[in-house]
């Protein structure tokens, strides 16, 4: 599955993960831009917001920076990142 | 799909492939940089919400949130490109590879069109930095970001003639940091447009 | 080449790094152009004034005092000196009244010897300096 | 020395260090003026002091900068300086018209020296570190210029490494940076602005290039470790320096009547310029952990930690501790100011230069090193100069937050005068701790006196 970046042999093909990627970011999107529409507000909506920021960022990072085939550090810099922005926003939200 | 592509004579089979970061270290450290700045940034942003909250309110009302979803339409697509044309890169094909940064490269135009539109009409309302703390950081927010796409703009520019004229032996980790910088401007976003134009 | 880091690279990121901050300073730099006139208070500044900063400037007032926060820490702020010394009067009477030798122990303002007009050029100056809105600082009337 | 002309770097080492002790001299003056309020009044009165003790420090460190690259730039383009002849005469022009203005600074009173020096045809004196007459600053300019002409020359007939590019941008940008001083616009609030185009882009924007050039330099040298790294780090370092730096002048532009946004702009990017300094510490640690040889010259290492060490401390930890606008409000214009400015100077640019003349000056005299004794001696005198600049920015510190807290945060706030007397306990163990300062400064200079057994080692 995690071979193919490290093949020599020819991979033209764009891996499929990145499509479904790019469907799931479409999707998600299309919820944050339909729950303005709505005006909906209030804790649940922030956490839906944020949470889908946040499952969006991570498949951006994982996926299309491809860093789940990277050193687990580096992995958990930039998802560190993302829960680290999230989690503040959600608590000044709350706050 | 496969391990057999690996035809390694000593290969054992049981080697786990290494782990690889693409593109050079070196735009890394300047990722982690960029977003930490970001990071403070918004921090701030949540910070002077939480005490600000009606003023912030308001003023998110008054923004264009269909402007706002369709750039992130624009800058999704664009990084979908990116991917694209790094694969066709692995696989030999420059040309295609070109191609798709062409394709990623008028994503990002688009973006920067759609945000002349937005701020023309802000300003048009005479809005500025100095308006009150919200639109401070609705302009300075986008803007910094803006400045990102135009500088993901021009390192994809710059790695879409570098494959026109053939690719050499760096070109594949070129365009792989290229990629990962564009991408960050990407991740920014992903952030940044619940926060700023939809979270009440 | 896992965790590769090459020196062009690394090159390429300053020179586009340090032109696009830059750039963004001089962006900023430029809606502050455009902010400052309804916050300095420019068109209400008279050759008197003017002639206020220079004797300021020629005299190092800010060798030994901060004017909004800026200069020397041996003596009080002069940002909003006008307010705390009761006015004009209060200003010029202080700085007429500085013996020529000191003050035995004690740090002491050097008598200037200025002229009527100087005196005046001075306060209508940081009377100007106090009227610039400069985000409420000092945080209060000591300076 | 591999290359002849190098030497000129010793004249321009041997100025600073005297300028320097000039530099410490008024300072002491001043710090007993802070207690003693007639002392020496009115023949130097506080502010002659203090124009002279913060010019004198600008003078060194430019001599220093222009010594540690008339020495490193011959070596690093692998040529001859494209003139000696040239640097020896602006060493000169350069002495004799700082000495005239310093001189000028004693003698006479300020506007009486202003009044002779065309400041009516111009006026750009009279505000903080700006406060040369004009023709000295076109004399800086035109040296300057003269300077940057031999420099450029000499890296464009020779080698070009990133150590002498870095090196040169950082004094490039020195010399334009300064001609914002020729600008007094005679509203205030833009005259500020534009001042801090020169004072803060200079110490915290392109002396940073000169400081990490520098550094990179005397690093590679004493470590023997591979030059790519060296100057990756260097790229790395700087570039954070001015990512951080330049968005990061809006610090300044709290309080000035600049508009408000500046509190969120300078609060958030120079919150970020303790990064760099960090990063140069542990480069420094990291390049002599990893040293390939066991340099002769024990001491010129020691101040290369020192340096990073110092710069992270001064400029990032007590940078940071008044840089956010809800502190700086309170903090502003205070002996808080002025902590931060001692250890964010001594540590960063005193520290290089000392440490650049540390590793040049035995080579200039015909050795890798000197004797242990010396050395010895010249790390005795690393520690007190760097303790008594801890213990100086402490106490300042101490000063400043009592200060803060009577005279601007406290329910009754007390005047400025009244404060001063209040805190004076700090100011004596200030003044105290300076003259610990100047003893090792003293043997310092008396490092360079001492002679040994072990000489040898040629380069």
């Amino acid at each position: 599955m995690n071979a193919p970046a490290l093949s020599p042999a020819p991979s033209p093909a764009t891996p499929r993960a990145a499509h479904l990627v790019y469907a799931f970011l479409l999707a998600a999107t299309g919820l944050t831009w339909f729950l303005g529409e709505t005006g909906a507000a209030g804790p649940a909506v922030m956490a839906v917001l944020m949470g889908a920021a946040l499952l969006k960022g991570l498949a951006v990072a994982g996926e299309f920076m491809e860093l789940r085939h990277a050193p687990r550090l580096w992995q958990a810099v930039v998802a560190g990142w993302l829960f680290f922005v999230t989690g503040c926003l959600a608590a000044a939200y709350l706050a | 799909m496969s391990t057999e592509s690996l035809a390694l004579p000593a290969t054992t089979g049981t080697a786990p492939p290494e782990r690889r970061l693409a593109g050079d270290l070196a735009i890394w450290v300047f990722i982690c940089a960029e977003l930490l700045a970001f990071a403070v940034f918004f921090v701030a942003y949540g910070v002077a919400r939480a005490r600000h909250v009606d003023m912030f309110n308001t003023g998110q009302l008054t923004l264009d949130r269909n402007a706002g979803a369709l750039n992130t339409v624009l800058l999704i697509t664009g990084s979908w490109f990116v991917v694209q044309a790094v694969a066709r890169l692995r696989g030999g094909d420059p040309g295609g590879s070109a191609g798709r940064l062409l394709l990623a490269l008028a994503c990002g135009g688009g973006f920067l069109v759609v945000k002349v539109f937005e701020y023309k009409a802000k300003f048009a309302l005479g809005i500025s930095l100095s308006t009150d703390t919200f639109y401070m950081f609705y302009i300075s927010l986008t803007f910094f970001h803006l400045m990102h796409v135009l500088l993901g703009m021009v390192i994809l520019a710059l790695l879409w003639n570098s494959l026109r004229r053939g690719p050499g032996p760096t070109t594949l980790s070129s365009l792989e940091s290229g990629a990962a910088y564009w991408h960050m401007v990407d991740l920014v976003w992903i952030i940044l447009f619940p926060l700023v134009y939809v979270m009440r | 080449m896992s965790g590769a880091f090459t020196k062009s690279m690394a090159r390429n990121i300053f020179y586009g790094g340090t032109v696009f901050f830059f750039l963004l300073f001089l962006a900023l730099s430029f809606d502050t152009h455009q902010a400052l006139p309804k916050r300095d208070h420019r068109a209400e500044i008279t050759p008197q004034i003017a002639h206020g900063k220079k004797l300021v400037e020629v005299n190092n007032c800010i060798g030994c005092h901060t004017l909004m926060g800026e200069g020397a820490y041996f003596a009080p702020e002069l940002g909003n000196a006008i307010a705390r010394l009761g006015g004009r009067e209060g200003i010029k009477g202080f700085i007429k009244s500085r013996p020529a030798e000191g003050i035995p122990g004690r740090r002491s303002m050097p008598q200037f010897n200025f002229s009527d007009d100087d005196l005046e050029a001075i306060a209508a100056y940081l009377e100007h300096v106090n009227k610039i809105d400069d985000a409420n600082w000092p945080p209060n009337i000591q300076g | 020395m591999p290359f002849q002309s190098q030497g000129v770097a010793k004249y321009y080492f041997m100025a600073a260090i005297a300028l320097f002790a000039g530099q410490i001299l008024f300072g002491l003056i001043m710090g007993l003026q802070y207690v003693w309020g007639d002392f020496l009044f009115p023949a130097i009165p506080f502010n002659v002091a203090r124009m002279v003790h913060t010019n004198l420090l600008i003078v060194w460190l430019l001599f220093g900068f222009m010594g540690g690259a008339y020495y490193l730039i011959p070596e690093e383009s692998e040529t001859e300086l494209y003139s000696t002849k040239l640097a020896m005469l602006l060493f000169w022009v350069f002495l004799i018209a700082g000495a005239l203005t310093i001189v000028g600074y004693l003698a006479v009173p300020y506007a009486t020296l202003a009044k002779y020096t065309g400041n009516d045809l111009l006026e750009t004196m009279g505000r903080e570190f700006l406060e040369q007459p004009l023709i000295t600053k076109v004399g800086i300019v035109i040296v300057a210029l003269g300077f940057l002409f031999n420099i450029t020359m000499t890296v464009l007939k020779g080698r070009k490494t990133a150590i002498s590019t870095v090196l040169l941008l950082g004094l490039w940008g020195l010399a334009v940076f300064f001609l914002f001083s020729f600008y007094n616009p005679v509203n205030v609030v833009e005259d500020k602005f534009f001042w801090w185009w020169t004072v803060h882009l200079w110490v915290e924007g392109v002396w940073e290039l000169i400081l990490g050039a520098l550094l990179a330099f005397v690093l590679i040298k004493v470590t023997g470790v591979d030059r790519e790294v060296i100057e990756k780090w260097l790229y790395v370092i700087i570039t954070l320096t001015l990512v951080t730096g330049v968005i990061g002048t809006g610090h300044h532009y709290f309080w000035i009547g600049t508009p408000e946004y500046w509190q969120w702009w300078g609060s958030i990017f120079s919150a970020l310029e303790p990064i760099p300094f960090f990063a140069m510490t542990v480069f420094a640690f990291n390049m002599v952990n990893r040293r390939r040889r066991e340099h002769p010259n024990r001491a010129a290492t020691l101040w290369a930690l020192g340096t990073g060490v110092m710069a992270f401390l001064g400029a990032g930890v007590w940078g940071f501790l008044h840089t956010l606008a809800p502190v700086n409000y309170y903090t502003h214009g205070t002996q808080i100011t002025a902590a931060h400015g001692h250890m964010a100077f001594y540590g960063a640019y005193a520290m290089v230069v000392l440490c650049m003349i540390s590793y040049a000056m035995p080579i200039m005299r015909g050795r890798a090193a000197n004797s242990n004794k010396a050395q010895v001696l010249e790390m005795w005198s690393f520690w007190l100069m760097t303790i008594a600049m801890v213990f100086i920015t402490l106490f300042l510190t101490a000063a400043g937050i009592l200060q803060v807290w009577l005279q601007r945060v406290s329910d009754t706030p007390l005047p400025f005068m009244v404060v001063q007397d209040k805190i004076s306990l700090f100011y004596w163990m200030r003044e105290w701790t300076g003259v610990v300062f100047l003893i090792g400064l003293v043997l310092y200079i008396l490092s360079f006196f001492v002679k040994g057994e072990e000489q040898a080692k040629a380069a």
